[in-house]
This record gives structure tokens, sequence and C-alpha cells, in this order.
């Protein structure tokens, strides 16, 4: 076995189903979770029918979408309708090639990691404008505009926040990241508030690209009916839906490895602590989507244009510094 | 063998896609074709043991310029689409475009074939990510720092030539368009002419 | 693979952009076309800096990578400002310089 | 900690309170907490700057160099400090000067709206680090930026009531007079780069005439030279603290800095120092001249700026870079203490018209006597700061045979004392003016940085012994002819403003006499020049205008109906659409590529 583990490929495919089973499984009962953790915030009981404590929701949910008819809109443009949800599960899925869980679990040890994270990021938005686009329909062109201005806009200060833990321990490789903080602790702390800065952005950013509330400008289903997804209908819908609950986990991962030291912790092996710092994140994530509302169009780009950017502009400098000084790393 | 194989399906895709990106009609699928393209060429970027431009490619080709184009499609739909159906894409001038991008063709086999280009055998080590930077920022500071004052130009440009609002079809909320569009000034003479 | 059929390739996506240019009719079409031509130039430089062992073609894939979305930018305002004055973006008909 | 510590604390103190009082915008919106950390940091900037030079001359004598590499591409250039008591002193003056500035501002401008106040302290945050930046160069690069950002700073503080056109034109005036000068500066740069490869300030080059030919242009500008001058009375628009510290006391005077940093450039080129010295005299007389009709008080100041900045460039053209620096030294304290000086006046009258001042002394007894010191001090009273550097300015020029600079140096010298005179008995003595009833003195704000500058302009000139030790120079005050024929001058020319503009309002034949002059110098000196030389243009311009219309048009008629005739056949390739042009673009590449390929 652990020859066979050797071969980089064998071993990206393993870590790959790994990867995918996983994500999906974590995906389908963290809708059980959100539904529950929203219930309770708003004095509810949330899912509780299906099998004990509503646990078997998620796969009765699964069956319903299934089972629905999937129609296209006349008018739509077929080809492009149908690749859409499709390619946002598989660029959302991209994303956890390059998560490292442990020095051993992870399905591709990128040496542009960080790059290839912010590649698929980028990318991301095109099959949300692509369905919308395809739908043929007002409220999903809207939706479209919307969802491109925000992808592209959000792009920057995400690119420019990450730049923050790449100069702080040279490396573009997410796994190095995490060693490095292994041993010159995490990011998070390590460079007052620059690193706390740098992870809020990073974080509202990657919150932004996976329009998830208070930046689901495009969805807007008081205004816009469901933005890109009107009209989409069963498992297609489901894909999207899918895809954006894989992209916010796999956002708290990447900050969790990037900011929070990743395996790094006490007793407990490396993949528990992980785990543990994601699902905190991720219940954060939760708990900030039930609390607050939509921002409006103009207030989205104002936070990125006038409050992200030249902050994290400002913020490179300052790490630079640090660690050519301070730190007595780098140099020419 | 595998890597002919895969080396012949990647260009294919790539040949293919950036002939229907300039063959299709559809505006909307030919940039999206474009995009294929692009991504194809990442591909291509890795096997050419470049990784970082592989995904930089990603991000900035097909993640910024597409995403530009397609905006572009969006703000010009008027003109690209009419009741839906997409309209005046089809090409013209094949006739003498194509007897000289054959001709192209052509020679650019005829010199591939007079060179030793086959001869060369690839580098054993790929090169560090961390090297390029050091090139850019030492080797090639100039035309590094040179590139940023276009870049700064470029934007300083595509905001003035989009900006400036042609009385006669916005809104005219701002004074100085107002002032332009009174008869005799400078502007209003110049427009429609 | 050897060179020559990066070379080749690069070559004959490089055709098919000049194809693009000389027959769309549409602004952006246009723009989609020389996006091919510059991408032709890129692969046959991160070629030659693989075969030719250097770094300078990688370095010079991202300066002409920087060049081609300043010239992206500047191209669509410039097609948007097109679009404004005549209500259509198609090159054959902007003929106002027609001598 | 050690030197260069207490140097980079000097030096990013204030740019770090320029960032955050400049980009946390409610804090420069409420304008008076951003002026005190303003202050605070000029504060920290110049306990700094004292830290540094009490390292003591033993530290200082071989010079602390501490750089980071940067720009690698090539030769490597250098980014840091440069520490030696030439610099350490420069830097404990600029941050004394501009801490006095500051804390008078906080009075000064105290009915400003918060917003601008807040973007007032802002620049003068980023000007100390600009002109520290260019104190602390290790190399002529780093001099270079900050040599520029001392510019824009200065327009952007020329320009500081924006709203008003004057000013605006001008800083617009000053920044392309400066720019164009600049000029000078990068041709310098970039042959010296060419010639050594590197900036280093002791380079030594071939081309250091040229090189310092370039340098010294750059300096015309900034340091005010004549003709490049013009750009100095106009920049009094802006508010006068600003006057008293870019304008009088140290941006100015960075050209004369820059001088005696690169000493060993300028030692390699004897022809640029004549230049400098006859340019330096002459401008210090000609402004001299114009300042003694000026009826605005900012205006008197300003060109004696330039005549003392005038002085200065002589002495260093006369090779004694010590002279000069250590009046560029004195200067700044007492032309700052004039400025501030005449600033409270202004501030008391609300005009800066002398004419509208008058009897001022009995109403504002503080105001009036450091500014009487001041202009003691300019006119070269011993024992006063100026006597003694404008003493060894004389003595330079004699020693090193300069005869013409020397004479017109000495009649500066007597014009000084006497227009500091005139502009004395008319602002603070004499029958008071209708604005001067309500006048009184500033608040302790005001005061504070005048009484210190006030000392400053009384004992500085004490401190040339123990400047010229850390600079590495020989001094030591002796009485010599020159220069005490150079007091005498001075007294005179006090004794003869004294008589003319004194409570005996004597000498009426002689101001009658000079009234013309005075005319003609104030309402255009430089217009008349330009009548003169407007003049010769016109016939020269006459005789070519025939030649041109009959020889030269009749030519280009015929060869224009020819293109006419041509153009009408070749218009049918204009086709105006682009797709054709790029066919014919392709069409050549493939038919050049054939002829390459198959040759």
């Amino acid at each position: 076995m652990s020859e066979l583990m050797l071969n980089p490929w064998i071993r990206a495919l393993f870590w790959g189903l790994v990867m995918i089973t996983g994500v999906m499984t974590v995906t389908a009962w963290s809708t059980w979770f959100e539904r529950k953790f929203a219930g309770r915030m708003q004095s509810r009981m949330g899912p509780t029918l299906v099998g004990p404590l509503g646990l078997l929701q998620p796969i009765a949910d699964a069956c319903k979408l299934l089972q629905k008819e999937d129609l296209v809109p006349d008018s739509a443009d077929r080809a492009l309708f149908n690749l859409a949800p499709v390619l946002t599960v598989g660029f959302a899925m991209g994303v956890a090639a390059v998560v490292p869980f442990t020095p051993t679990m992870l399905a591709a040890d990128l040496d542009v990691g960080v790059l290839w994270l912010l590649a698929l990021s980028g990318l991301m938005v095109f099959p949300t404008w692509m369905g919308s686009w395809a739908s043929n329909n007002k409220y999903s062109l809207i939706a479209a505009m919307r969802a491109v201005a925000q992808g592209i806009s959000y792009e920057v200060p995400m690119v420019l926040a990450i730049m923050v833990p790449v100069i702080m321990t040279g490396t573009l490789s997410l796994s190095d990241m995490v060693a490095d903080q292994q041993k010159n602790g995490w990011l998070i702390y390590r460079l007052p508030l620059t690193g706390l800065i740098a992870f809020v952005i990073f974080f509202l950013a990657s919150l932004a690209e996976a329009n998830r509330i208070p930046f689901d400008i495009p969805e807007a289903e008081s205004e816009l009916v469901a933005g890109p997804t009107t009209e989409y209908t069963g498992m297609k819908f489901g894909l999207f839906y899918m895809a954006e609950y894989i992209h916010t986990l796999l956002s708290s991962a990447i900050c969790a490895a990037v900011f929070f030291g990743g395996w790094d912790g006490p007793i407990a092996p490396g993949l528990h602590w992980m785990l543990l710092k994601s699902v905190i994140l991720f219940v954060f994530l939760t708990w900030v989507r039930w609390s607050f509302l939509r921002l409006r169009s103009d207030q989205l780009m104002n936070l990125c244009w006038k409050y992200a950017v030249p902050a994290t502009l400002a913020l490179i400098p300052v790490t630079a510094f640090y660690t050519v000084y301070a730190a007595g790393k780098g140099g020419v | 063998m595998m890597e002919r194989l895969f080396f012949g399906a990647v260009a294919t895709v790539l040949i293919f896609s950036a002939l229907m990106a300039v063959g299709t009609r559809n505006l909307v699928r030919a940039v999206l074709w474009l995009g294929l393209t692009l991504a194809t060429t990442s591909m291509f970027y890795i096997m050419l043991h470049a990784p970082f431009l592989a995904t930089l490619q990603l991000i900035l080709y097909t993640g910024g310029v597409l995403s530009l184009m397609l905006f572009g499609v969006m703000l010009t739909r008027r003109s690209t689409e009419q009741h839906g159906v997409e309209v005046h894409n089809e090409s013209n001038g094949q006739r003498r475009a194509l007897p000289i991008v054959a001709v192209a063709v052509g020679l650019i086999v005829t010199a591939v074939g007079r060179t030793d280009l086959s001869t060369a055998t690839p580098a054993a080590v790929s090169p560090e990510t961390r090297e390029i930077g050091q090139r850019i920022l030492g080797t090639h500071l100039l035309a590094f720092e040179v590139l940023s004052v276009l870049l700064l130009a470029a934007m300083v440009g595509a905001i003035v030539i989009a900006r400036r609002k042609d009385a006669s079809l916005e809104g005219k909320d701002d004074p100085r368009d107002r002032a332009a569009a009174l008869p005799g000034s400078r502007l209003s003479s110049e427009r429609e002419t | 693979m050897g060179l020559e059929s990066y070379v080749l390739i690069a070559g004959f996506l490089f055709c098919v952009g000049l194809y693009g240019i000389l027959t769309r009719r549409n602004a952006i079409g246009v723009l989609v076309s020389v996006e091919l031509l510059v991408n032709a130039a890129n692969i046959n430089l991160a070629a030659f800096a693989h075969f030719g062992r250097g770094l300078d073609g990688q370095v010079f894939v991202l300066f002409t990578t920087a060049l081609t979305v300043a010239e992206v930018v500047v191209g669509l305002a410039l097609v948007i400002l097109l679009f404004r004055r005549r209500k259509d973006i198609l090159l054959d008909l902007a003929n106002g310089l027609k001598g | 900690m050690t030197l260069v510590t207490w140097a980079l604390l000097a030096l990013f103190v204030p740019l770090g309170v320029a960032a955050f009082i400049g980009l946390v915008v409610p804090l420069r919106r409420t304008g008076r907490p951003a002026a005190l950390i303003s202050v605070a940091g000029a504060l920290v900037s110049l306990a700094s700057a004292g830290m540094v030079l009490a390292g003591g001359s033993a530290a200082l004598k071989p010079g602390v160099h501490a750089t980071v590499g940067w720009l690698t591409a090539g030769t490597a250039t250098a980014v840091g400090v440069h520490l030696d008591g030439t610099s350490a002193w420069m830097l404990l003056v600029v941050t004394l000067v501009a801490t006095c500035v500051q804390i008078y501002s906080l009075g000064y401008l105290h009915d400003e709206p918060p917003p601008a106040l807040g973007r007032y302290f802002t620049y003068q945050s980023l000007f100390l680090f600009a002109m520290n930046t260019l104190v602390l160069a290790p190399n002529l690069l780093q001099a270079f930026l900050g040599w520029e950002l001392v510019g824009l700073v200065s327009y952007l503080l020329i320009g500081f009531y924006f709203r008003k056109p004057s000013a605006a034109k001008a800083a617009v005036k000053a920044f392309w007079v400066t720019k164009f000068a600049d000029l000078g500066f990068l041709i310098g740069l970039v042959t010296l780069y060419a010639q050594t490869g590197g900036f280093e300030w002791t380079a030594v080059t071939p081309a250091a005439t040229f090189v310092t030919l370039m340098l010294f242009f750059a300096v015309m500008g900034k340091s005010a030279q004549f003709p490049l001058h013009i750009w100095l009375p106009d920049a009094m628009e802006g508010p006068t603290p600003v006057s008293a510290l870019l304008h009088a006391a140290t941006m100015v005077a960075a050209g004369v800095f820059l001088i005696v940093r690169a000493e060993p450039l300028f030692e390699q080129a004897a022809l640029t120092r004549d230049v400098m010295a006859y340019v330096g005299a002459f401008t210090a007389l000609f402004a001299a001249c114009v300042a003694v009709v000026q009826s605005d008080i900012k205006k008197v100041l300003a060109y004696s700026t330039c005549s003392q900045l005038g002085y200065m460039v002589a002495a260093l053209g006369a090779g004694d870079t010590f002279a000069g620096y250590f009046h560029l030294s004195t200067h700044a304290f007492f032309k700052a203490l004039l400025f501030l000086g005449a600033g409270s006046l202004i501030h008391a009258v609300h005009s800066n018209e002398l004419k509208d001042m008058g009897g001022l002394f009995r109403k504002m007894p503080f105001s009036g006597t450091v500014f009487v010191v001041g202009a003691l001090a300019l006119a070269g009273v011993p024992p006063l700061a100026g006597f003694f550097s404008k003493d060894l300015i004389l003595e330079a020029m004699h020693h090193h045979g300069l005869h013409v600079p020397l004479a017109a140096l000495a009649i500066a010298a007597f014009l000084t004392a006497f227009y500091m005179t005139r502009t004395v008995m008319l602002a603070l003595f004499g029958t008071p003016s209708h604005a001067a009833e309500h006048a009184h003195e500033p608040g302790i704000d005001m005061k504070l940085p005048l009484a210190v500058l006030a000392l400053l302009a009384v004992g500085a000139g004490f401190l040339g012994g123990p400047l010229a030790g850390l600079t590495g120079h020989d001094y030591a005050f002796h009485f010599t002819p020159v220069g005490g024929a150079g007091t005498a001058i001075g007294l005179v020319g006090i004794g003869m403003g004294y008589f003319m503009f004194g409570p005996a309002q004597g000498g009426a034949a002689i101001k009658r006499g000079f009234a013309p002059v005075g005319a003609f110098i104030r309402y255009g000196l430089m217009d008349r020049l330009a009548t003169v030389a407007y003049g010769i243009m016109l016939a020269v311009g006459a005789i070519i205008a025939w030649i041109d219309r009959y020889v030269i048009d009749g030519l280009m008629n015929w060869s224009g109906w020819i293109l006419l005739v041509l153009g009408r056949r070749l218009r049918a390739l204009q086709t105006g659409n682009v797709q054709d042009y790029v066919y014919a673009v392709a069409l050549a590449v493939v038919v050049f590529g054939a002829w390459g390929i198959l040759r």
C-alpha cells in the first residue's frame, strides 16, 4: 500500500476519491446542521421528522430532488444550461485537491497551491454566469451581471489578502504554509493585527465569491426570484445548492489551514485539529448567515474597493517590512 | 506513448476550441470557447514544467480577461442580439482571408521543418517559482516597472474613454455635459460629425 | 514531446487567430481572436524556456499576460464607446475614416 | 538603541503619522486631534535627532552607513541612512524648525475649518519625512527621491488655499519651474550612473563637470537662484508657517545641502564652482535690490531668502563648504524666526501689506522684539548668528580671490541691512494704520516657537566651532579686515535705513531720485526685459516671415499641389475599415516571411 502511494498519480487518484466522497458527505449533513442551527437561533426545531433528530433529512432531500422533473426553458441555450451546474460543482471540488488536512492527507501537494485556489475561485464566476445567461430570463440576466461584477471585484482583495501569508511564510504551497506555522506560530497572531485583518478580508472575499449571505446579491430571492437558479429544477438546482455549500466548507478549511495553523495543535492527531478548526469557522459562517441582512449592490462594491482593497494594499508593505527586517527572513 | 496520446488529446482540444472561438456565430459561445482554449493552454504549461504560468493563466486570462469580455458582450447586447437571437456575428471576407492564412500555415510548417528544433531536449529539472520572482525583480526589473506604468496608463485610459458621456445619448446630470451640449461649444460641434 | 510539436501547434493557433481577426465583423470577436494570437506566442515562449533551460521565457509570458490585460481593458473601453456612438459594434460599418 | 535606530525613528515616525492622520479619514476631518498627533510626531522626530547628535562627534565622524539593497537590477543600489556630522546636524535643524513651525501653526491656523487643518498637518508630517529622506540619503538616488517628495509637498502646501486662484496658480508655477530644473538632476543622475554604475556621493568620474552642472541646474530651481527664482515670491501664497519652513529654512536650502553633500563630486569640477560663485553672488545682489522695493512683507522676506541662498551658493562656489553650510543653518533659524514673526504681524492685521502695519511695536512688544532680533541677525550685526556666517562667507570669497562676487555680496550686505531696517521701520514703528489699531499679541502656542527661534538666532553663531568639529572642518573666529568691512557696511545700511524710514523720514532727495528705479524694479524689471527681447524678436521675425512667405511657402504651395493631386488618387486605398488595414499588415508579414524562409 505505502509503495503504491508513492506514485503521485495513484496518490492523487486515491485522495481525490476520498476527498470527493468525504466532501460530498460532509456537505450533505452540513445542510442538516445549518437548518438545525438556524432553527435554534430562531426558536424553532429545525428538521425533526426524518430519522432521529431529523438526521436522515439530507437523504430525503436528495431523493426529492432526483425525482423532480428536469425542465429546460424553450428559449434557453440548452448546452450551456446543462453544462453550468456540472461545472460549478466541478470547480468547487477542484479546490479540495489542494486543501491540506494532514501532511500526508492531501490530493495534490502543488507548489503553487495558493494560485490554484485563487484560479478556481476566479473560475467559480463562470458557471453562475453561464447558467443565468443560458436561462434567457430577465432576472437571471441581472443576476449574471451582478455575479460577474461581484466575482471580479472580490478577486482583487482576495488575491491581495492571501499575499500576506505568502510573504510571511515565503511559499505558495499550502502544506508548506501550515508547516511554517507549526514552526513559527500561527499567522493569525504572528504579526499582530495584520494577520487578523488579512484573514477577515480573505474570509469576506471567499464568502462573496461563494455568494453566501450577506453577499448573496446575485441570488436575492426577494427581488430577483432566485437569480441564476431561477429556471433550474430538480438535481440541477441541487448541484448549484451543493456547490455553494462545498465552496463554503472548503473556504473554512482553507482559512483554518492558512491562518489558524491547519493541523497544528497539541495532544490530538493533526486531522482532528484541522477538522475542529474548520468546523468552528463553518459554525461562525452559519451564525453570520442567519444574523446579517443582505448588502445592497453599491454597499458591496464600496466595501470592496473603498475598504478591503486599500486595507490589503496597506498590509502588504507592512508585512514585507516585518518579514525582511524584524523576522530577518527573505531579502535578496 | 502515454505522453504522446495526452499531448495529442490536449492539442486537439486546443485547436478545436480555437477554431470554434473564431468560427461560431454565437458571440457568447465564442468567448466561452476561447475560455476553453485558454484553459487548455494551461495544460500545455503544465507539460512544459511551468505550473506557475498554468495557474496564472487560469487566474488572469480565464478568470479576468474572460469576465471582462463577457461584461463587454452583456453591455453591448443590443448590438449582438435581437429578439433573443444572435445576429451580425457572421464572418466576412473569408475569400481573401483563407488564402493568406493557408499560406501562413504552410510557411510555418516549412520554417519549422528547416530548423533543428526536434533535436532540442527538455530541461531535466523544472525551475522553482521563487526563481521567476527573483528574475522579475532582478534582471527584468526595468521591464517590470515600465509594465506597471503601462497598466496604470491603460487603467486611466480605459476610464477616460468609457466614461465620457455623449450628451445626446445619456442623461445630462453633469453640468459639464450640459455645457458641452450647448450650441457652439467645442464638444457639441465635434459630435455627430 | 519535442519542441517542434509545441511550435507547430502554437503556429497553427496563431493562424487561427489571424483568420479570426480578418473575418470577424464583431469588435469583441476580434478581441477574442487577438487573445488567440497572444496565447500562441505565449506557448512558444514557455516552450523555448523549457527546452532552452532558461527562465526568461516564462518571465516574458508574465509580461505579455499583463500587456494583454491592458490591451483587453482598453479594447473593451473602445468597444463600449463605439457602441454608445453607433449602437452597434460592427467593425465593417465603423468606417468613418473612409477616404 | 544605536544611532541608526534613532535616525530611522526620526525618519519614519513622521511618515507613520502622515499615513495615520492622512488615511484615517475621520481623524483627519476632526482637525485638531490630527494636528496634535502630528506635533507629537515632530517632537519624537526632534528628540530622535537630538539623540543622534548626542551620540557625539566621535561616533559620527567616521560616518555611520546602514543601507539595504533596492532596485537590484544590474548593479545594486541602496536605500537607508547615512549619518555623519553634516547629516546629523541638518537632521536636527530640520526637525527643530519643523517642530517650531508645527507648534506655531496650531495657533496660526486656529480659524481654519477642521478638515483643512487635518490636511495641513498631514502635509507637514509628510514634509518632515521627505526632508529627512533627503538629509539622510546614503546616495544621490535616495536624495533624488526625497528631493521630488519635498517638491510635491511644496506644491501641495503652496496650494493649500486651493480655492484661491492665485494660490492654485502659484502652486502650479512652483511645481513646473522646479520640475523643469529637476530634469537637470535626472540627467545628472543618469550620466553619473552611465559613468560610474552607481549613485555614490563620493563618485569619481571624468564627467564630473557635466554632472555637477546638471545638479547645479536642479539646485538653481530648488534654491531659487536667478533666473529660476521666479517661483519663490509667488510661493508666498501658502500659509506663512509653510513659507517659514519650506520656502525659507529647509526645503529651499535642500539645494545647498545637496551641494554640501556632494562635495567630493563638486571638487572635481572647477568650472561648476565658478559658475556657482557668480550665479550665487548675482542672485544675492539682484534679489536684495528687488527686496528693497517690495510692499508686501512676505515678498520682502522671500526675496531676502533668495538673496541669502545666493550667499550660500556663492560660498560653496568659492569652495568653502563649511561657510555655506554654517550660513545655511544660521539662516534657517533667523529666517524662520522672521517669517514666523511676520506671520504673527500678519495674523494681527490680516494683511501682508506693509502699509497696513506700522506702529505695531507698541501693541505687540514680544512679536516686535523677536522680529527685530531676526532682522538684526539677518543684517549681520555682531554678535548675532548672521554676523558669524556672513563674515565667514565674505572672508572665503576674499580668500579665494573672487573679487567681483565679493563686491556683489558686499553691496548685497548693505542692501540687506537697508531693506530689513526699512521693513522694521515701516511695520513696527511709524504711524499705526487703521488695521493695526486692534492688533494684539498671539497666544502661547505661537510665542513659544518664536522664543526658541529667537534664542537660536542670537546664539547659533557661537555654535560654529562645535559644528566645524562635527563636520570635520577647522573654524575659529578671527577678526579680519574683510569681515570688519562687511559688518561696517551692514551698520551703514541700518543707519541709512533708519535715516530714510525712521522717525526722521529723511533723505527725501534720495528717495525721489531712486523712485523711478524703484518703480522700474517693482513693476516690471522682468517685463521690461521681456519687452526688449520682444522687440528684437519682432524684428527678426519680420525678416524670417518674408523669407517664409515668399520662398518657403512658394515651395510648399507647389509641393502641396502635387500632394493634393496624388492624395486624390490614393484616397481610394483608405476604406476606413480596420480589417482592411490588418489585412494589409498580414499580407506584408506573409510576403516578407515567405521571402525570408523560402530564400
